[in-house]
């Protein structure tokens, strides 16, 4: 296979044009399918039939614990990548993950713990699948201390990747936490691959709510990782061109 | 046939570009003095020679092949000492040199015994290198250096630390290593005492 | 190599020998803290029994983690690190060379003592076999898991609550599997599952450590 | 409309989860655009220094 | 004096927390260490609630452990240790100084999480004061005690450092009177009697710490 | 009058006697150069001048009281350079020397920067210790004996690691403080650049 496209990926200009490009696009349709999806969630989808409108609390709660680990999966593949290939930008990419991954977990966790109290009676319980989401803020919480005890950036770029690849063994651990124990927690019901058993009208919104978050992760991450590629450059020219200014002319 | 080239190392350290385009090649026999100031980048350079340093930009390669292609059997032909000695202060000289040596060779007991007597500290084979002074110490680390073996020595300031005596054993160590047809990168600020032949001086700031 | 692996590891064992309180001390938290736990609950042995698998774990976890920081730390200060990874040997088999003696002086002594501490903590005889197995298997994932950690903080001096906060969450399905096949053991049950957990967590961890060491304790180097 | 701020008696836990989500939200955008106008302006006067230097090697005023 | 002392635990304090973010490690590290217990017994409050007060105090004890080993060593190989003991100022007080900051980094931050890791392991709400006074007192006694190890290890270096040996036999009393004193806290019960006897230890480690440590350090200085 | 002396020093390392009756006594003005083989005892000596190593036998006095006896004030004339330069890595240039002098008396952050520029690393004062290179860690450390002031400096090889400025640089310092009636202890094994009036030499063996 030719490998054009992922040399063109890795070299810095063309991806910063590209992400510029793009994140418009992520951002509108974030916007788009969150406010459609808050409103079917919260208006339009009918009152559960046991948990009442308490099980609202799904449409921000899923798509949160969702980023949560698909930001850790984008997170440790491309620092794999940057490892392995030594490109740059896909450890920009990774050290733009981090943060944002962090925030969803404590979302989720947060969101939970909210569900929790009228569903369970309590708002928090030693139990495997909260357990393990609050591990997996740990781990973001970890890389992001491994980053910042290490002055420079290249050093700071391998070593958290070593990180990130090795903690990723957990990601499946919490999704399969529920399964493997008897978990307070439901077990997936729209993560299944077989046909989901939820009503349309509430699936509907919680799909789009899912596509949203995902799309929001997107576009935030390529604002990030424009401005780590940027931190990574030592030769200035096409930075330049890309922030217009002309180098040397001052 | 042996030969060590770099063509056009650059390396930054944070935001300083301490190697800005570093050539040379030295061939068996030959002594490169790396000199300049303190901060010029002499130790990143060497760093660099080993492979511990990785570079921006340039290439070292040993007898014509880039070092980072099969770093293992350069490294076999490679022996460093640099800033910090590599020895354990909890054990004897003669235990630090076994072990040091064993990972990379076989060595016999007398060997080591005739290394300590050419570095000039004979009676401290059985003494702990935290009871040592800084010199006896230095010169432990340099009989490690004639233990190891290999074409190429790489030594950073191995004179530091060292009275007189010590300051001629370095040349004199260098001298009879070259003459064997090894190749020696070595930073300092004092002057070696080698033929003008054998020595090729770089000069860094 | 065999040669190479074999003076690394007598140097690191002699070395540590030499300093014998710095090789004690996990020993020695082990003991304080499972005897921590019968005194810090009126003990009857019926609860005790409960808590033991607990209480043998996080001893266990916590006791390797006490070691680590100075598993690579003081030998990239004097630079004999450097000497290895200059070595022309394979690095990462040296690191694991070196992670073996962390794991013989950490490890292996809870392995042994474990029958005592689980006796102490009310376990019946007929569970120690298991507890064995289990704690052998576990053990050995989490020396390794650990050194990773102890390789990327090797050269930040300050943490010392970094590297927990890098092991920790690394270590908790192997304290997860390890407890619940201890619990299993003590209740008489069949422990198979945990224990087949236990060990691809041990299998896995030894296949990535290797190279993970490496490339943690090469950019610990530049 | 009452009705629908009520939900059901779940109003304690259903506005605070979509509030803490919100939060979330916006606080990412502000620091993700903050981290690229930061990187932007570090770039800009790295390229000076360097415009500078080029400019004294060239020995131009 | 205060400023030599000032100028002193500032260093250190900054050299522990580099970053901000730093100062959050530690709280960090207590969040994990106190997540193990409850992940490692399948999850019934009433029994977690029983080995809460272990659980506290393993988690006291290993966080002094951590950052002991290095109090002294590191500044004692980079040199700066003798610059100390010939400033001219009072070296027991500087080496006071120096254990106090080691007490701000591991001893304050259980201190200040106690409330929450004792909610977290189900102890009443009614509780937390007693538990946060007798931490207060046991951390302090901890750190003392391990000051004094350490510097005893300093001293004794030439033939391998004994820290654990000296300072785990002397913090048992610690843990026991302190885990006590949380449990009867936890059970609602009067503690005046552990806590009495956690008073006594601590004034006595005060009392003892800075002439040991003086003593102990400049000999390892030698 | 300052004036350091020392009769009759005699002290073990091991089974070994290093220092066998060493006497001596400098007065203001003067510098006493400690030379001698490695191993041959400067270092030990330097300790014991500082009260670190305790003597078997023999007494050292500062304005003709033992220092022993009241060791705080006698520290407080007296500035200390080992081996190790006694720098936190972690920590900046700028931060180590506040920190350092602090702790004997107050210090203005001008008189740091003014330390760092004639020690020859202006720069750098901002920089952490661990990012800099053996040389500039050296100048670092004799910033701060120009800080500490005190009447009387004990130097151990000041210049190791230095390039040949720097070298000059510890001449120069010295002469400076002798100038101002300082005592200076110092031992080295490259010659000192000093008037000879003021160079006392001390060879052990
Ligand atoms: C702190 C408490 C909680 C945490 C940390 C948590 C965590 C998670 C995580 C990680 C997921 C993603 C599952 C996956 O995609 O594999 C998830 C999904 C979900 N959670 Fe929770 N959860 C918590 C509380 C609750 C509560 C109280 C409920 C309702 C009773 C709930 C209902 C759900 C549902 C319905 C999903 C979507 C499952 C699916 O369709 O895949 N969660 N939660
Ligand atoms: N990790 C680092 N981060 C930033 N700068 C660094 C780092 N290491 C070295 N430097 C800088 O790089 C320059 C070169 O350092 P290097 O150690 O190579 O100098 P050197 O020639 O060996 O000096 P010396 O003769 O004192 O040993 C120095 O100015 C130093 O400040
Ligand atoms: N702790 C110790 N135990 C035993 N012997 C020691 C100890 N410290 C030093 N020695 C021995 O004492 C002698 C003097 O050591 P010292 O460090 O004073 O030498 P030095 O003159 O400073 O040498 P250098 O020029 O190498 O620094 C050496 O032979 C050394 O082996
Ligand atoms: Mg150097
Ligand atoms: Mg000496």
């Amino acid at each position: 296979m030719n490998w054009v496209w992922f040399h063109r990926f890795g070299s810095p200009p063309h991806f910063y044009r590209l992400a510029t490009g793009m994140t418009p696009w992520f951002a509108w349709a974030a916007a788009l399918l969150c406010i459609a999806g808050v409103i079917g969630g919260l208006g339009l989808a009918p009152a559960d039939y046991r948990q009442g409108d308490g099980f609202r609390i799904i449409y921000v709660h899923a798509p949160s614990a969702w980023l949560s680990m698909m930001v850790y999966v984008v997170m440790a593949s491309s620092a794999a990548v940057g490892l392995i290939w030594r490109m740059s930008v896909s450890h920009a990419i990774a050290a733009s993950c981090a943060i944002i991954g962090a925030s969803f977990t404590a979302v989720a966790l947060g969101t939970g713990m909210l569900w929790g109290r009228p569903m369970w009676g309590t708002y928090w319980e030693w139990d495997p699948r909260l357990t393990s989401e609050l591990l997996l803020l740990f781990l973001y919480l970890g890389y992001l201390g491994l980053r910042s005890a290490i002055d420079d950036t290249g050093r700071a770029d391998r070593a958290s990747a070593v990180l990130a690849i090795v903690g990723v063994v957990n990601v499946p651990i919490i999704h399969y936490s529920v399964i493997w124990w008897n978990s307070l927690h439901q077990a997936p019901s729209v993560m299944k691959f077989d046909k989901p058993d939820i009503p349309a009208s509430m699936l509907v919104p919680l799909l789009m709510m899912l596509a949203g978050f995902t799309a929001l992760f997107f576009a935030l991450l390529l604002i990030r990782a424009r401005g780590e590629v940027l931190r990574r450059e030592r030769n200035a020219r096409w930075a330049a061109d890309a922030l217009n200014v002309a180098a040397g002319k001052v | 046939m042996n030969e060590l080239t770099a063509d056009n190392l650059h390396l930054w350290r944070g935001e300083q570009h301490v190697l800005q385009g570093v050539e040379f090649s030295v061939r068996p026999g030959q002594c490169l003095q790396v000199m300049g100031a303190n901060g010029a980048g002499k130790t990143t350079l060497l760093r660099a020679l080993c492979g511990l340093a990785p570079l921006e930009e340039g290439r070292v390669s040993w007898c014509g092949r880039d070092i980072s292609v099969d770093p293992e059997s350069y490294h076999l032909q490679l022996s460093w000492l640099g800033h910090d000695h590599g020895l354990k202060g909890d054990l004897t000289a003669a235990e630090n040199l076994r072990y040091a040596v064993s990972v990379r060779r076989r060595v016999r007991p007398d060997e080591i015994a005739a290394a300590l007597v050419t570095v000039g500290v004979p009676d401290l084979a059985g003494q702990r290198v935290r009871q040592m002074s800084a010199g006896q110490r230095r010169r432990v680390a340099l009989a490690r250096m004639t233990l190891m073996g290999g074409a190429l020595w790489i030594m950073d300031e191995p004179g530091s630390n060292l009275d007189l005596l010590g300051q001629e054993l370095v040349s004199a160590l260098l001298r009879t290593f070259l003459d064997r047809g090894g190749i020696a990168v070595v930073a300092t600020h004092q002057a070696l005492d080698l033929p003008s032949a054998q020595l090729r001086p770089l000069t860094l700031q | 190599m065999g040669r190479a692996v074999a003076a690394l590891m007598t140097r690191d064992l002699r070395l540590a020998l030499r300093r014998s309180g710095d090789t004690l001390q996990p020993l020695g938290f082990f003991l304080v803290v499972t005897t921590l736990f019968p005194l810090a609950l009126d003990p009857e042995m019926s609860r005790l029994r409960e808590i033991a698998p607990a209480a043998l774990w996080v001893a266990a976890l916590l006791s390797s983690l006490l070691a680590l920081d100075r598993l690579f730390r003081e030998d990239a200060q004097d630079g004999s690190l450097e000497q290895l990874a200059l070595s022309g040997r394979s690095f990462a088999l040296l690191l694991l060379a070196k992670t073996a003696v962390h794991w013989l002086l950490t490890g292996l002594p809870l392995v042994m003592m474990a029958p005592l501490a689980a006796m102490a903590l009310g376990a019946p005889v007929a569970s120690v076999p298991g507890i064995l197995a289990a704690l052998l298997l576990g053990t050995v994932a989490l020396s390794l898991i650990g050194a990773i950690g102890a390789g990327l903080t090797m050269s930040l001096s300050r943490n010392g609550s970094l590297l927990s906060l890098l092991v920790l969450p690394l270590a908790v399905p192997v304290l997860i599997f390890g407890a619940r096949a201890t619990a299993l053991a003590i209740a008489g049950e069949s422990m198979s599952a945990p224990l087949y957990l236990l060990a691809a967590l041990a299998v896995l961890s030894a296949t990535l450590a290797p190279w993970a060491l490496a490339a943690a304790v090469r950019i610990g180097l530049e | 409309m009452e009705h629908f701020l009520n939900m059901g008696g779940y109003a304690r836990y259903v506005w605070p989860s979509y509030a803490l989500a919100l939060l979330a939200v916006v606080l990412n955008i502000y620091w993700a655009r903050r981290s690229l106008r930061d990187a932007q302006s570090q770039a800009r006067r790295r390229i000076e220094r360097a415009g500078q230097s080029d400019a004294i090697k060239k020995g131009a005023p």
